[in-house]
């Protein structure tokens, strides 16, 4: 669709302000990549919009040569439901952290999901608040300590991916900020799906929760901890795509593909089935027990909240004619005062 | 217009009364608040002057006949133009024990009490917790009781529809409507027009309540316990064509009207809340205005979204009650730090906390000037009447739009509810309200979203528009540029800027007026009370007291005239449905020693009281002149 | 347990206060049925602790002859988790509604859940607002029209029970107002369970959204359209239980037990599944496509937070000793002006 | 105590001085703070009095270089007692040009700034935006400069180690604090301490740092740049053993404290927030005082917990900062109707909205007073030092118990981070915080929760005690009985009764303490201005002015002779680091001109700043003193 437009390139989408992460932040590759992507999907700068909450990761509007606004701690996707819903015509994008989207805007967070508003939420997930300086967050494991948990968490993480699937999620996805073809592929799809795209990106906080997701960028470890979704095509991963996801009534386990498992035994993906069972199933798979599915867990067609509510003017209008205040006074009864 | 005598004339004495207050009393299920919208809408169609103060118990439905079940719907129509529904009742028409005793203490000595006899049977006063009827306890006795068997009568009279005794015990209150009607020789052509619309699909229903109606009425006529009719005469209202409006209604239409001189669209975020809801409900039926209304899931996202949509180029609004206020305090700060335009209404109740939430009061005046973290300055204007709701609105967006600003209007509980005839405005000669937007700025030249005009005003540039591209957000900014920024002196420049930009507004504040006497004492009111201060003055005058008006429509800022009209006067009397908010704001600002009189009892001023406490401090001010000034308190331990 | 005890009776849970509800409110039932529960459940009315947030339903501790907080909009699981975290001793319910569980107290119900605390919670899902008088609410279907969606809700409602299970539930039940005994049996089961019960309860209200359970409740209609869970049981039901559930892949589809079906080859319950995706498989079971299920979805065992922040004390005491200020004091760098 | 001269003795002529104020910038990975830290430790461990100001960068770690990334630490130490950091730098120390440039305003003239020579490359330039250097430039030409190779000295003096340079580098900054250490003479042993336990599993590192440290005291000792050291001799405090604390430290401490003596365990709400973060993290480690600490989902989860845990009969607190305390409001709203004890801590810092978050400010007084709808009346107290959290606290839960009432305490970023020499109080000899709980009730018998003692405290009944049984919620409450009530009256009473209650407050505040002249002008101060206000009119009444001084400690009741005392003086001036917060309210309840100096701009006042407006207003007194008070204003546009 991007042929006919002029061509842009990743810088012009950089603003003129200086990024401010810790050196080695994963947020410097996520900045990276989402620049990559924008330029490909034919929507200019001036109509494209980043709305943040508070955190490292919401400082990323700035670096953006969009419009843009870093609103205030976990309230974005309300933002983005305000503006998406007066403005169809812009391509809006909500960057959020795990604290943000979780733990303080976790109610707008499901809302605008079950919602389906046409918006693009990223949640930088790096298991901790960075802007705070290093306190758990709803996704830090058991037992992590941190400065607000000297005796280890003892609060039971949240699923993002379950969460947003049970909140009827359109669209759910999940990258790694350091792996950046497939964290391209999944922003570019992200952004193509019409409705709530929700993608978890594992990153990396290199001074308050450094190697949160090393087993997942590990040279040496990532074939086997990682499992590539890819729609119509069975579960398969390890280094030399030996091993298989197969369903036991319904308990998924680990197969060796040795010969004595055929590939239609396995599991296969199909991200637009219309029950989000299967997706939820696979939002359960979590390292170590399993390897962790990145790439789209779901992906079916719902009409948006946006669309649905100007459908609605435009019917009305339609119905009863452009409004006019004149009549609409007189509508009820009157009398006259000579 | 068709007056009584052409529909059903009555052959009674009629005698002619410059104004009659009636409150209708009765079980939430009896219908009152139907039966005093039809009262209301009929008196104002015949000429007079209306006002009303509905009064809703604050369960949906508490049980029958229980005093928690109340449901009263007062209604004053006069001859004059007046102010307010009425301090005592001229008549009360109570249903139940339960609305007889709870209503009682309001009915003027020797005034006109209506009960449905057949409603005070052992089980009745069980339920309304009475050991004895008080039609028989000399309860009653400084009134004129009038015991009707209001039962059997409306069943007789929709006997031969065979509807069964359920439903047409449900016609009661068309049955004491037109004994009502009847009494005050209102029209019934209104009514039955109206009962023939809401009933279509029911001819028999419909049928049923005209038989009552009409039995009502001829009750009235025939029977011996009415001596005389009471005629009001119409109103000397200016000329024009009028309707009956509710606080919520003019507003939502106000809102309609700025939308269009503005030409933006309308996005209300809100999150339902009494009495604020009706709001929510009337703009979700405009949406062939363009009207967009988002339910949101709380009070922030309520907030949010509106800022959302504000900075999209949306006439953006939230509404709600003192607890969704206080829950958009960190939103509006955001706002405030964006200088994006925004209304925020706050139909306030009774409180703290979820409080007397069908009650009215005015304290949520220090709240939303100073309900946020930082320096947050943010202009405040209060509506005074139901009708004056919608100019209000208007005159906010043109402020809010011009001064790029989110706005609090004030409304509360009373005015929300209450009614009013308004003269309908001629729509096209309103005046617009023009809204630039800067064009598409030039490539490679950063835009300077901060950067003010003559009023401090920032540009409001849209997504959308080609190299306007900029980045808004709640951390200081650098002036011009909008940057974030951490430099001392710049914090300091902008906290003053955004003070100075409010100050500005006084600018657009017309001259104040002042009604009454030039010294002696001076009342300053704000909000719903204008009705009652304005009566409460123009009776004092009337007594030849040196007193005076003034009612503040700007909370922030306050006129540039006020501080001077403060010192004309000896005395200042500051009368507040709350503990005194208005009153330290203006000892703080003008050092003078204001006195105020306190009421917070989740119910308006009434006249009376008022008159009293201009009495006490007129009179103090003849005399020594320099008692000190004490806040009274309406108080009865 | 509760033999040795002086015998309570429902009476003995009945406050002085008139119960204030419409006529016909489901709610009646679902007072009455908790009071004939409570006194089989051996705590004492001064042991239990009822706490609401706002709404029709959240008068419920008003009613009851224990202490009780009625407290703001939403909020009842953050006063619930900060009077249970101190004192584990009580026993804690909290009552609430679809809108003030869900809409704006969607983020204290998802945390509350997923930490575990030992309280239980009880939806009373009317679908609509009640106290402000009928607007739609997050469990309202789309095309509802209600006072603020004349044209019908574009909302897409959220489902309770999914919700809570992906919000990592121990504990998750749904039961209806006007069937007593299973009410009664499902809220009994509630209170025994150690970490957060949640209990979904279809509730009528007669005046706002009159009938939107109808088909649940009625007599002619009712076994066709609930599906029992039975731990361990094959999911049968249908007036002369004629009809059950069976898997096909991960789809669930309805079979005829016409004898051509084999009771083995349906979907056997099983509550205490320790993952998840059971539960969330029959949370989107829905009429009219499906029976829907009742009773208890999800019941695993896992520590609660409550017992878990004060294990923590425990140990600190044990391992560091009471705390003494006079040493913590001294315990930093000190010096000493004679 | 060991005395630099058994340590290392310095040859050099030794020059005493009363006071010294050094500031150490550098990047925030240099380690500022920590050298900080140790050099104020180590000066009060020598027994100068001691207070501290470091200065975060908005970041977690900016660019090196940066001036963005340049985080600062100011310590002043001193033979006398003093009560801020000091204004001007007698010595600045700048590890590289970003910092240099930042931070050398603050430097008085010929006052010493040591520098890194070895970072002022061209890369270090073009990272500070600097196209010359500053060291060439002219720009230092008023100081005394030093320059100094750190980098390569440091890498020298640990080379044998070899660790490579990267690590070499990293002990640059202690390499600078042997530098500054020997300057002053602070004894080096409590640092060598310090290094052994900070890095006892990395011995080699802990080598390296002592030797950098070494090696820079010798190049002070050797090298011809300093012809001179000083000396600051001990300071006269009152005897007895004394640490340093942080006013967030000294606050949980404070909250310990409270805890014991009133036998209630502490259950703290919160939700991390700059700058209150840290109250949590230190609560968090207190398990075995039996604290129990939630990390809730947000704010309001926050504060709903603790008003949960204070039902259930804990001593409930929440902490937060502006924008947290905004998102309160509702709640707090309930615990004033629930009529339960609730500590609510604002640490204050710069806003509106995000505002400056590592910046200090006093801008939200009025929002914790009014910042909730309804009439919803706080008793609020401020602490005014890091040390006075401690005592602040007590005070606080002492009343919050005693009057059944939820309390602010304000603190700032200044505060909070802030340290100063604390005399650890006797423990066993602090009053006891009498705390009583109603016993089982009677079988039957109604209990009456809302039944008022003479200070009209309600009984705080818990759970679990017998017949006790009640609830309690945010509708309006019946007197006495607690039960829903729609009746007016009772609604007044109630309303008049909460505010009582919070008046009552005033007959425990012990009478004011006024410092200075009885007559002239009065300096009113609250919170943590104290220091620089009580410093400026010390040295206002040196020069003779008629000044006196009162610091306020509560803000809500005020103490009940503030009125007597504020009509004493001709002229009141009140600097506030907001808009005129408390100059509003003084002038609302007293009716006084109070006159106003405020600043806005995330920085505390200097002493000077405030001598100089004292001595416009003395002045202005001797004159004709009907000059009107003017809002005054540190901005300079
Ligand atoms: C209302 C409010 N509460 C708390 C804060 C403090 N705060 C800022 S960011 C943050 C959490 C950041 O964590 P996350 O969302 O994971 O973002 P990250 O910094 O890890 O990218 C908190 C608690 C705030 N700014 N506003
Ligand atoms: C902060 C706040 N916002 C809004 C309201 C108004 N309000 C009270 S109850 C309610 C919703 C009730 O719906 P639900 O939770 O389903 O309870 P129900 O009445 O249906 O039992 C609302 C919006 C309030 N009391 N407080
Ligand atoms: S604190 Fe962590 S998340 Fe924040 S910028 Fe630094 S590395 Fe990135
Ligand atoms: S409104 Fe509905 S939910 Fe509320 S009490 Fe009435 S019937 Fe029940
Ligand atoms: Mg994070
Ligand atoms: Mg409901």
């Amino acid at each position: 669709m991007s042929i006919d437009l002029p061509v842009l390139k990743p810088t012009d989408f950089a603003s003129d302000q200086d990024v401010r992460w810790c050196p080695g932040c994963g947020d410097y590759s996520i900045l990276a990549q989402m620049k990559k992507v924008l330029p490909d999907l034919g929507v200019r700068p001036e109509n494209t919009v980043f709305i943040s909450g508070i955190g490292c990761s919401s400082r990323f509007p700035y670096y953006m040569n969009t419009y843009g606004i870093h609103s205030i701690h976990g309230r974005a996707p309300a933002f983005a439901t305000g503006l998406k819903s007066t403005r169809p015509d812009l391509t809006v994008w909500v960057i959020t952290g795990d604290g943000d989207a979780l733990s303080i805007g976790g109610n707008h967070f499901l809302h605008a999901i079950r919602r389906n508003i046409d918006i693009n939420i990223v949640l930088f997930n790096n298991s901790i608040y960075g802007l705070t300086k290093g306190q758990y967050s709803p996704t830090s494991p058991v037992g992590h300590r941190t400065k607000s948990t000297p005796r280890g968490s003892i609060d039971y993480p949240l699923n993002p991916i379950s969460v947003a699937i049970a909140a009827e999620a359109t669209f759910v996805a999940r990258s790694i900020d350091v792996h950046a073809p497939h964290l391209i592929e999944t922003l570019r799809r992200a952004a193509e799906h019409r409705g709530t795209s929700f993608v978890e990106v594992y990153q990396n906080c290199n001074v308050f929760n450094d190697g949160a997701w090393d087993h997942f960028t590990g040279k040496e470890t990532k074939d086997d901890t990682l499992l590539h979704l890819e729609h119509g095509k069975p579960l398969v991963f390890g280094k030399n795509r030996d091993k298989g996801i197969r369903l036991h009534g319904l308990v998924p386990e680990v197969v060796q593909l040795d010969g004595t498992v055929a590939l239609d035994e396995l599991l296969f993906h199909d991200e637009a089935l219309a029950d989000s069972q299967m997706a939820f199933l696979l939002s359960r798979l979590r390292y170590p027990h399993f390897p962790e599915p990145i790439g789209v867990f779901r992906n079916v067609k719902r009409p948006s909240y946006d669309q649905l509510l100007n459908d609605q003017i435009t019917d009305a209008i339609a119905e009863q004619g452009a409004g006019d205040l004149e009549s609409l006074f007189k509508s009820s009864d009157t009398w006259v005062v000579p | 217009m068709i007056t009584p005598n052409e529909s059903f004339p009555s052959t009674k004495p009629v005698q002619q009364v410059a104004g009659v207050t009636v409150r209708l009393a009765g079980d939430s299920g009896d219908g009152m608040q139907l039966l005093g919208t039809q009262l209301t809408n009929t008196s104002a169609l015949s000429g007079n002057d209306v006002a009303t103060f509905p009064d809703f118990p604050a369960e949906i439905r508490a049980p029958r006949g229980t005093r928690a079940g109340v449901s009263g719907f007062q209604v004053r129509f006069a001859s004059e133009d007046i102010f307010t529904p009425g301090d005592g009742l001229d008549a009360l028409v109570a249903m139940n024990p339960a609305a007889l005793v709870t209503n009682l203490a309001d009915l003027r000595d020797s005034g006109i009490l209506i009960v449905n006899s057949e409603s005070f049977e052992d089980k009745d006063l069980k339920l309304a917790k009475l050991s004895a009827s008080p039609l028989e306890d000399g309860t009653v006795a400084r009134f004129r009781l009038i015991k009707v068997p209001m039962t059997s009568l409306t069943r007789n009279a929709v006997a031969e529809l065979n509807l069964g005794t359920k439903i047409a015990d449900r016609c009661k209150n068309f049955f004491a409507m037109g004994l009502v009607f009847w009494l005050y020789g209102r029209d019934v052509e209104p009514t039955l027009r109206f009962i023939d619309e809401k009933f279509a699909s029911k001819p028999d229903i419909a049928e049923a309540n005209r038989r009552a109606l009409r039995a009502g009425w001829n009750y009235g006529e025939t029977t011996e316990s009415f001596a005389t009719t009471f005629q009001v005469a119409p109103a000397r209202l200016p000329g024009g064509t009028y309707c009956n409006v509710m606080g919520n209604e003019a507003l939502a239409w106000g809102l309609l009207a700025a939308s269009q001189l503005s030409q933006k669209p309308l996005f209300l975020g809100s999150y339902p809340i009494t009495p604020a809801s009706d709001i929510l409900h009337q703009l979700s039926q405009y949406k062939n205005f363009g009207v967009r209304t988002f339910q949101a899931e709380d009070e922030i996202s309520a907030v949010c979204s509106a800022i959302g949509a504000a900075f999209g180029g949306s006439m953006a609004v939230t509404t709600s009650s003192g607890p969704g206020v206080a829950l958009k305090s960190e939103g509006i700060g955001l706002a405030v730090m964006l200088e994006l335009p925004l209304i925020v209404f706050d139909i306030q109740r009774g409180g703290p906390s979820t409080g007397l939430p069908t009650k009215t009061e005015q304290s949520d005046l220090l709240m939303v000037l100073f309900g946020r973290n930082g320096e947050s300055p943010i202009p405040v204007i209060a509506a005074r009447s139901p009708s004056d709701c919608f100019n209000t609105v208007i005159e906010a967006w043109r402020v809010a739009s011009r001064f790029m600003t989110p706005i609090f209007v004030l409304s509360d509980g009373y005015i929300a509810n209450g009614a009013e005839p308004w003269r309908l405005p001629d729509v096209k000669s309103l005046p617009p309200i023009p809204i630039e937007h800067p064009g598409p700025g030039k490539p490679g030249e950063a835009y300077l979203p901060y950067q003010r005009d003559a009023q401090l005003a920032r540009p409001w540039a849209l997504p959308g528009t080609p190299e306007l591209m900029h980045r808004i957000g709640g951390l200081e900014k650098e002036d011009v540029t909008g940057n974030v920024s951490y430099d001392p002196k710049n914090h300091q420049h902008m906290v003053n800027t955004r003070a100075a930009k409010v100050a500005n507004i006084a600018s657009m504040i017309p001259p104040t007026e002042v009604e009454g006497a030039e010294h002696g004492l001076l009342v300053l009111s704000w909000g719903g009370t204008y009705g009652a201060c304005r009566t409460a003055v123009e009776q004092s005058l009337q007594r030849g007291l040196a007193v005076a008006h003034v009612h503040l429509r700007w909370l922030n800022p306050f006129p540039s005239d006020l501080g001077e009209i403060l010192r004309r006067y000896e005395r200042v009397l500051i009368p507040e449905l709350n503990t005194g908010h208005l009153r330290m704001l203006i000892r703080a600002k003008f050092l003078v020693d204001a006195a105020g009189y306190s009421k917070v009892q989740g119910k308006p001023f009434s006249v009376s009281e008022l008159v009293e406490q201009i009495e006490r401090l007129a009179s103090a001010n003849n005399g020594s002149g320099s008692a000190p000034a004490r806040q009274a308190s309406a108080a009865t331990r």
